[in-house]
């Protein structure tokens, strides 16, 4: 193969088209085989690689308002690819790939040491504090394309990688030498009836997520596009999900602003 | 050899340093690893042939298509049908989870019969046998009226089938489960003079007025609705949103118009008032095709003045005034009702109210308005050749009382059912009662009510695939196929403004011992023989689909739907088979009904000083479907905690009772008691209590079961004085420490 | 019984007294052992942990046995490579407490990790720019070092010393000492701030990040520092813990003086740079990141500005300022507060990089997560220190580990090392020892007489 | 660890990490080594070596 010009693939997400409803929560674990226990409401020890925060505006009855906010991995670059997470796993389990931006997670590396769930700020990591288990029948609808995870690893969004390899190796089939934007779409991008998320190769002009965020990839890929922002942007954490709402107060939950409304 | 302390010291020392320089200890290691990774309890899913099937999604009236990927024999992934009129590749929470109610423990694995409050398995000629067998025994008594079926749908072979085979039976007790449809066919009856199902031209409407219509919480086709909203966001359309809670719609609408509770309608006369004044309607519409204008101004004019309705509603006068203009300015507006999900009917007037704002604005079979949807006319049967027991028998009146004199205009009344059954204690009104899609012990209204109603019914036969309440309370259970195992035609989409079928078909084959709903009323006629079996003469349910379908079924095997793209709405000088042949605002009909008034909740405020009322998610399923797995997985923690459900409370109202966030509460209604969590939440009106529909199964898997609590045990029906439908939206409660 | 066993010179209790003891420190023992086998077999579900708190109790004692360990290193790098040859009084002890430590840490760590039978990967797959690795090699390597600084005392029993094999072993190695001495000062350096390092490059957790001076955040040399100073006062705290219980001296008192002197002015230091490096932060650094410091001190039940005034100032410039006055090192008092304080503070200081770092909500829209934990994870937290008492008792019992306990306390009369020594006070002295270890389970770690 | 396990890169940060790893390992090995060695030679020669 030819040196192929690197991808970068990353996500728009519509807050303002988001109703919160969660078919991208389960596409997702259907699509990755996430398990599931009899009690999942304690939210700190459940999988769930795709979660939809609820926000609200703090303000009291009638003005309240709320807004969805879906949060896959965020699949951060940092500063050349240094994404937290990446740079601290003491054994070499998570990646970052800079032909695709992904940041991706080896089941069969990873010793569970929870450094990564602790330099995430964003808590797309998550631990398999329990050993998965299906009741009887039902471990028939688990996906081959994606590995079971075992007990004692972490794991998190892969922005459906195995997607990625299907269609190369499609494409490659066909004979065609790259892929196109629509061969390669996350679960929950397809299943979300809201059509809120957008998915595609930033650095690909002639996609839509392209045109949507407007990347400025030599300032650390801040969106120029108006009403786009990302999650913890002071951070440099540098993600590839950027988020869009025209409501200000959400825009500004996307980061953390009371250190500098103090100095104001 | 003798071994003494050094000899032994030197070998053990000699022996480890050996042992550790070997490669043994490497080649453990590396096996450890590797075992580590496949932990003989950690499934190893097969790789296989990848194939898509398309098929149809019947888990809730949306119609969506959708696409079945397939790894050998496998189910592993259903998602959107790209290209479906309805959903166009995206599918719900529910839909994209259904392979887990294919694979999952809540299936009913072959017929079943309770025996000393046991069930056990039975062969299905055994079960068939015992139906057709007193089913027999109660038409040569001459009591085939007794004899009836719930269902969730009217439409489509299979209840059309169960239907012809209650009636050439000798009865007319085919009850359809209760729901917003049941108000909206009246009101296109009443006003326009049509039997249909209303549709909403939802894409491309422009300001949308929605009366507690729940348009991102399930209402209607969800899915349809929600890349509508989107549209709505890319074009500019605006959604307005009246309801007490700041639910996801709400939240999602360009303007929340908190209300109070139940007084919906008032504000659409509110509203309907500022229209006429200010002469904001269409002229045309209301001139050419509408008759009895004038009649029904004079009576909104007199009573709903800005100032009352605002008192009433606890809407700003200015908010009514700036509603009604900017909806009757809006190029297409639309207006839409029925609370939620739409699961309640609600009060015909109500619905009436906004359909006469719809009218004023002159949407009806617009683009971008309210359409009357014909039913589809595919199923066509010979006239019912009926033998005099069963003509004798369709003569008596319905057990539920739609129809009767009380209620003329009702077709379906579930709901009263109990109440009737309860009150009657000798007389045997129902003595067979069919189930088929629906789990109403569940998801009706007053469920103790409901339980008694059924133990007085000495055979409840359900076609549950799923071993729901409904199934778990019946003496026979005759498991149907999943709807990944089955052919079914899945007639219109709920709120959808343009025909369309849809066909489910076998995916996978049947997991377990179960028989399709169709064939099994196929058989039973067979063996009643006579003119029942002259009535339902096909070999199986297969054949008779393909021949209802005719030259559609290879559409529908190719495509896995049928739409007519060329379908439109009449024109207006066509549209009203009234008796005037015009829209009417006031008729004979009409008239008779009782006026509208807010529907009050039950209970009284000073033993009840607060007002639950029930919400909709998409994340909780409360109708023939409960949550799998996956769903009840994505419930957030604000909604349920281990084993309890959290009910929002505005914190004023919760600090005021000496309620802290997250605190135990008795929450009490004049139908009941649950113990409950404080949830504090800013988006719902001081004085209410929101509790979430879908909680406090009693039946399914472990992951549902015993979760919350469920809202109808909470509540009762409550009849419109119009319809007798349920129009309860809430109930007086009370909120105490625990 | 074993008196053939028990050093020259010094008195130790009857057999059956010491039998006793060690079976109640076995008891706790057994307990962790149960909770640590719960952990392994039904995995890390047992503990409180959960996806919010993936560093929790364990990886603090972690963190805190390692700092307080220090003072095997420390000692040693000033011993062997310093020259204050008066320390050689007390460095047995030292490396024994060091080497508990570490252990100790090395156990809590296969507990914590996820998959075990993995553990291995962490070295064979190293990720070299992870403070992690780090810290597993050195650890690791230091943890050899210790070993070889522990074995010329276990060799240097009575009756092992007469294997001359053994007794050369020990010669050659106390001859080379200070050549794995300065190894393992050089190792210390490094994972103790690796350490440091683990919070401080997470630069998506502002709380625990921390600018860096080439590639090392600044809590990389505070904790190095932090441990130095640190760890001597653990180690006089455990020496005199030890004589409290022993009812005797061991170590003479311008030994100990000398070492809490050195730790003094480490600390004092330690301190300034930590004010600082505090300052600096909450001014400059977390300001960038838009959190302003009020963000990490309220909102929630337990972290408030208290825990940093105690941290820094109570045990952080009240003990420097005490250890390096000469009067403060004289009065036994303030020499014990001082110390006691000194060893809380570091602990807390590791407490905070460790779980206020996870506490603190990052993203605007979530809450703080506050931990408690579970009876596994305390339980397999104090087994460290059961198993700490039962080493210290039986190294104390028949090793020399105290070069001046035979000069200041001669035995009298001068009684034949053979003989059974008397009831008596002994007797009293090992009634205090179970009554101290059956309710003070703490972080003390009580020491057989 | 090895240079044979796939993820090892020979740049700057392998080579001077893994360098002082060995390196102190090498210390603490030869260190024992040796210590071993003359411990057993000395034996051998009967001899009993002055304590410290």
């Amino acid at each position: 193969m030819k040196h192929e010009k690197a991808k970068k693939f990353g996500m728009v997400i519509d807050l303002d088209k988001c109703t919160g409803c969660g078919s991208c929560m389960v596409a997702c674990m259907a699509e990755n085989n996430v398990p599931f226990r009899e009690d999942e409401t304690d939210k700190l020890l459940s999988v769930a690689w795709m979660r939809v925060y609820k926000l609200t505006n703090g303000k009291p009855f009638p003005d309240a308002d709320i807004c969805y906010l879906p949060r896959p991995c965020q699949h951060c670059e940092g500063h050349h690819g240094h994404s937290p997470c990446v740079s601290v796993c003491p054994a070499t389990a998570t990646d970052y790939d800079t032909r695709t931006g992904i940041v991706s997670q080896i089941y069969a590396r990873c010793f569970g040491c929870r450094y990564c769930m602790a330099a995430c700020p964003y808590h797309v990591r998550l631990f398999n504090w329990y050993d998965p288990v299906w009741p009887d029948g039902m471990e028939q609808s688990l996906n081959p394309d994606v590995s079971v995870r075992m007990r004692g690893v972490v794991e998190k969004c892969s922005f459906c990688i195995q997607r990625y390899q299907m269609a190369k190796d499609r494409a490659y089939m066909e004979g065609r030498e790259d892929i196109e934007e629509e061969d390669y779409q996350t679960a929950c991008t397809q299943a979300c009836p809201a059509d809120a998320i957008t998915f595609g190769d930033l650095n690909n002009p002639h996609h839509k997520v392209h045109q949507l965020a407007r990347p400025d990839h030599r300032n650390g890929g801040k969106p120029r596009a108006k009403n786009l922002f990302r999650l913890l942007e002071r951070l440099g954490t540098n993600p590839k999900v950027y988020y869009k709402s025209s409501r200000e107060w959400v825009r500004n939950l996307g980061d953390n602003h009371d250190a500098i409304q103090e100095k104001a | 050899m003798k071994i003494d302390r050094r000899s032994f010291l030197s070998f053990t020392i000699g022996g480890a340093a050996g042992t550790a320089l070997s490669p043994l200890p490497w080649k453990l290691t590396d096996d450890m690893a590797i075992w580590t990774q496949m932990w003989p309890w950690t499934p190893v899913p097969e790789k296989g042939e990848v194939t898509y099937v398309k098929s149809a999604c019947t888990l809730c009236p949306g119609g969506c298509g959708i696409s079945v990927r397939k790894v050998d024999d496998r189910i592993v992934k259903i998602e959107g049908l790209k290209g479906h009129p309805v959903n166009d590749g995206s599918l719900c929470i529910l839909g994209l989870a259904g392979a887990q109610l294919l694979y999952g423990p809540r299936r009913v694995k072959a017929p079943m019969k309770k025996i000393n409050g046991k069930f056990r398995e039975v062969s299905w000629e055994q079960a068939l046998d015992e139906i057709s067998k007193t089913l027999a025994d109660l038409r040569s008594k001459g009591e085939p009226h007794t004899v009836a079926c719930i269902a969730d749908s009217d439409r489509g072979t299979v209840p059309e089938l169960l239907n012809r085979f209650l009636r050439v039976y000798g009865s007319r007790n085919f009850i359809r489960t209760p729901s917003i449809q049941d108000s909206y066919e009246l009101t296109l009856n009443l006003m326009q003079g049509v039997r249909a199902m209303a549709g909403f031209d939802v894409n491309n409407a422009d300001y949308v007025l929605s009366f507690g219509s729940g348009i991102l919480d399930g209402w209607g086709s969800p899915v349809h609705m929600f890349k509508a909203h989107s549209l709505w966001r890319e074009h500019g359309g605006k959604l307005i949103q009246i309801e007490p809670r700041l639910s996801s719609t709400a939240a999602k609408s360009d303007s929340w118009i908190p209300i109070n509770p139940g007084t919906e309608g008032t504000l659409a006369l509110g509203i309907a008032h500022v229209m006429i004044k200010e002469s904001l309607y269409d002229n045309d519409f209301i001139d050419n095709y509408s008759t009895g204008f004038h009649e029904w101004k004079r009576h909104i004019i007199d009573g709903y003045n800005p100032e009352i309705v605002g008192k009433v509603t606890g809407v700003a006068p200015s908010t009514i005034v700036g509603l009604a203009s900017s909806f009757a300015r809006a190029r297409k507006p639309l207006a839409v009702c029925g609370r939620g999900k739409g699961l309640t009917p609600g009060s015909l007037k109500e619905f009436m109210a906004v359909h006469t704002l719809n009218a004023m604005v002159g949407n009806i079979g617009k683009e971008g308005g309210i359409w009357a949807v014909p039913e589809p006319e595919y199923i066509e049967w010979p006239e019912l050749e009926m033998d005099q027991t069963a003509s004798i028998g369709t003569q008596q009146h319905r057990a539920d009382g739609a129809g009767s004199s009380l209620y003329p205009q009702a077709r379906y009344l579930l709901n009263r059912l109990p109440e009737t059954m309860n009150a009657s204690s000798t007389y045997k009104l129902i003595q067979v009662l069919f189930v088929a899609g629906a789990n109403p012990v569940y998801s009706m209204p007053g469920s103790a009510d409901i339980k008694e109603a059924f133990e007085k019914i000495p055979l409840v036969v359900s076609f549950s695939s799923y071993m729901d309440e409904t199934a778990q309370m019946a003496d026979l259970i005759l498991p149907n196929h999943t709807f990944l195992e089955r052919y079914e035609d899945v007639p219109a989409a709920a709120g959808y403004n343009r025909p369309v079928i849809n066909l489910a078909r076998p995916v996978v084959e049947p997991r377990f011992n179960t028989m399709h709903t169709g064939d099994v009323i196929i058989r039973l006629a067979r063996a009643l023989g006579g003119t029942i079996a002259k009535a339902l003469p096909w070999e199986s349910y297969e054949a008779c689909l393909e021949e209802m379908m005719g030259d559609r079924w290879d559409t529908l095997v190719e495509e896995g739907y049928w739409t007519n793209t060329d379908f439109a709405a009449p024109q207006w000088s066509e549209a009203f088979e009234t008796a005037s042949g015009k829209f009417e605002f006031v008729n004979k009909e009409i008239s008779s009904l009782a006026r509208y008034s807010p529907v009050k909740p039950e209970g009284d405020e000073a033993a009840y000083p607060l007002i639950l009322i029930p919400f909709d998610t998409m994340r909780l399923w409360n109708g023939y479907i409960g949550d799998p797995q996956f769903v009840i997985k994505s419930v957030p923690d604000t909604v349920l905690k281990k084993n309890d459900v959290l009910v929002e409370v505005n914190p004023a109202t919760a600090k005021s009772i000496g309620l802290r966030d997250g605190a135990y509460a008795v929450l009490s209604t004049p139908k009941g008691k649950a113990r409950v969590k404080v949830h504090f939440y800013e988006g719902v009106m001081p004085g209410l209590v929101a509790l979430p529909r879908g909680l406090g199964h009693s039946a399914y898997e472990n992951n549902l079961a015993g979760k919350g609590i469920n809202f109808n045990e909470l509540v009762g029906p409550f009849d419109d004085a119009a319809t007798g439908h349920d129009a309860a939206w809430g109930i007086r409660a009370k909120l105490a420490k625990a | 019984m074993d008196t053939a066993l028990i050093p020259k010179g010094v008195k130790r209790c009857p057999l059956p007294q010491f039998l006793a003891g060690l079976g109640a420190a076995h008891v706790v023992l057994l307990w962790g052992v149960f909770a640590m086998l719960l952990c392994w077999l039904k995995g890390l579900n047992q503990t409180n942990m959960n996806n919010a708190y993936g560093f929790a109790m364990w990886i603090w004692a972690d963190r805190a046995v390692i700092a307080l360990g220090g003072g095997a290193f420390f000692t040693g790098f000033l011993r062997y490579i310093v020259g204050k040859d008066k320390l050689k009084y007390i460095i047995n002890y030292a490396v024994l407490i060091g080497f508990i430590c570490y252990s100790s840490a090395l156990l809590i760590l296969a507990i914590d990790i996820g998959q075990p039978l993995r553990g291995w990967f962490i070295f064979w797959h190293a990720n070299v720019h992870s403070m992690l690795t780090e810290v597993a090699f050195c650890l690791t390597a230091y943890f050899f070092v210790l070993c070889v600084e522990y074995l010329p005392l276990v060799l240097e029993n009575r009756q092992i010393d007469k294997v001359p094999f053994f007794h050369n072993l020990t010669h050659n190695m106390h001859e080379i000492m200070a050549v794995f001495a300065a190894t393992g000062a050089f190792l210390s350096f490094f994972h103790q701030g690796s350490l440091g390092g683990v919070a401080g490059v997470l630069f998506g957790r502002p709380f625990g990040f921390r600018e860096h001076i080439l590639i090392w955040p600044f809590t990389f040399f505070l904790f190095t520092w932090s441990a130095a100073a640190c760890g001597p006062c653990f180690t006089i705290l455990i020496t005199k813990i030890t004589e409290a219980i022993a009812r005797k001296k061991l170590v003479k008192d311008d030994v100990i003086e000398l070492l809490a002197k050195i730790s003094g002015w480490m600390m004092l230091t330690y301190i300034i740079a930590k004010t600082i490096d505090t300052i600096y932060w909450a001014v400059v650094t977390a300001p960038s990141k838009g959190l302003a410091l009020s963000h990490f001190y309220t909102n929630n039940a337990l972290y408030g500005y208290w825990i940093l005034i105690l941290e820094v100032v109570i045990c952080g410039w009240v003990p420097a300022l005490i250890l390096i006055t000469d009067k403060g090192r004289k009065n036994q008092f303030t020499l014990w507060l001082a110390v006691i304080l000194a060893v809380i503070g570091v602990s807390l200081n590791r407490w905070v990089m460790v779980l206020q770092v996870l506490a603190v909500p990052v993203m605007p829209f979530i809450k703080w997560v506050l931990y408690f934990p579970s009876w596994q994870e305390v339980a397999t937290t104090i087994l460290p220190v059961a198993y700490g008492v039962i080493l210290i008792m039986i190294s104390y019992r028949y090793l020399p580990i105290f070069p001046q306990e035979a000069e200041l306390n001669p035995l009298e009369p001068p009684a034949l090392p053979e003989d059974e020594p008397e009831a008596g006070e002994e007797a009293a002295q090992e009634a205090e020892v179970q009554e101290d270890q059956k309710t003070g389970e703490g972080d003390l770690q009580p020491a057989e007489a | 660890m090895f240079p044979f396990s796939f993820e090892w890169i020979w740049d700057m940060v392998h080579m001077v990490f893994h360098g002082a790893l060995w390196y102190a390992l090498s210390i603490i090995g030869m260190g024992m080594t040796y210590c071993i060695i003359k411990a057993a030679y000395d034996s051998a020669q009967g001899s009993k070596g002055d304590h410290h």
